[in-house]
């Protein structure tokens, strides 16, 4: 799984589902020097019973090159055996899937600070677009981008590990 | 050039992607948005308010003033919402 | 799964191992309200191969009261839709589960802040001991505690939330 | 009152659990741990430093100048390495 300089990861941009389960036992099977587990399922909440789907539209390609940018730094970062990144695309109705973060690492810590610093720049940095179908409402509405978002982004600029 | 636009943009200019010759007088990714939006009604309103527009050229995130060869796959599209 | 005030949460100490995959269901199957899961995996590791097996020994009643308030204070903390804590205790050998927790919540900063802050009290805060077995030694050794572990649980004691 | 000992102090007593009549001379918990260091080799070796022991009145953990009743379950251990 790790070549001599840093760990490798997987990135997989698809339509269909994943399973969390089987993505886990992929990095940690076996293995027996995996201290710490953490998997970060992202859902399509159903807003209140007012969405009837999101669509998710995105930009091949630059999708795929964009998160392994960023699991490339979150493997030069934080000391982690394992690393998978799936993002989602397409109609997705509320309950679904939509995104997946697992790090694996001998240590809590880095499989935390590795997974949550990559959802916050999948969320402002990666080419995706949501757009809400509500079910009373016959056009969709592109999600705009939060600040906090942003915010949250920018907390990885300062030197954040231990 | 192949340019392509996502999201609103895709559906403001009624586009996904086209390929364009690049006019001598366009320079930056800042002024192929000028440009574009002279070129109709939608164009117009995909690009009114140009500093809320993410531009990628080959897929890396790039400024306004970033210069263009003509060659290149350019795209714009609005803030990015995934994860 | 949640009164007028804040949301209920499960604590489980146990000899046998738990399924994550179950658990996580438990929290989220059929529900249209959950936005992210974050599941934390605590593991036993073999130490370069020289860890024969941990012992885990507990303060029964104690362990559970003590991490049933530090889950108190978690979904007081933050707006949780669930969460699920399970700590195991007996002999463990390398490569099998240690501690789980899973936190869900609409938002993202909520379930990865909350199962962060959980593991940090479970290092520091609950009646647990860890002995190791090395396979070279006819004695085992227990296990000290670490400066790090309580600086990471100092942590939560500003504010951090956002 | 019960007293119980986890972990090394749990094996240097040589004792998991015990029930002794709180003498009237101990006050709190840093009081009962001098008296109980006093009792043999196996005791004074468990506590010999109990600046760096932990203590539970009923479950909750409390300091050295805990005072104690002699009704409660009292429990000495090393610092926690649990999750």
């Amino acid at each position: 799984m790790s070549n001599s300089t840093t760990t490798e990861f997987t990135v997989r941009v698809q339509a269909e589902d994943f399973d969390v389960l089987a993505e886990t036992e992929i990095l940690a099977k076996g293995r027996k020097d995996v201290g710490a587990i953490v998997t970060f399922t992202g859902l399509c909440r159903d807003e209140g019973g007012t969405l009837e789907a999101l669509e998710l539209e995105h930009y091949p390609g630059m999708a795929e090159a964009q998160i392994s940018k960023f699991a490339q730094q979150a493997v030069e970062r934080w000391p982690l055996t394992g690393l998978t990144i799936i993002h989602r695309f397409g109609k997705i109705p509320p309950g679904d899937n939509i995104v997946l973060v697992i790090a694996t690492s001998s240590h809590r810590r880095a499989a935390f600070e590795a997974s949550d610093f990559l959802m916050d720049f999948l969320k402002t940095q990666a080419p995706f677009w949501k757009k809400e179908h509500l079910k009373e409402a016959s056009e969709g509405t592109w999600v705009e981008a939060k600040a906090v978002d942003d915010a949250d982004a920018a907390r990885w600029d300062e030197q954040k590990t231990k | 050039m192949k340019i392509r636009y996502f999201a609103w943009l895709r559906e403001r200019t009624g586009t996904s992607e086209e390929t364009i010759e690049l006019p001598e007088t366009v320079k930056t990714a800042g002024e192929l948005m000028i440009w574009l939006a002279a070129r109709d009604e939608g164009y117009a309103f995909a690009f009114e308010q140009p500093e809320t527009i993410r531009i990628a050229v080959n897929q890396e995130h790039v400024e306004e003033d970033h210069v263009l060869s003509g060659t290149e796959e350019v795209a714009f599209f609005p803030p990015m919402t995934g994860g």
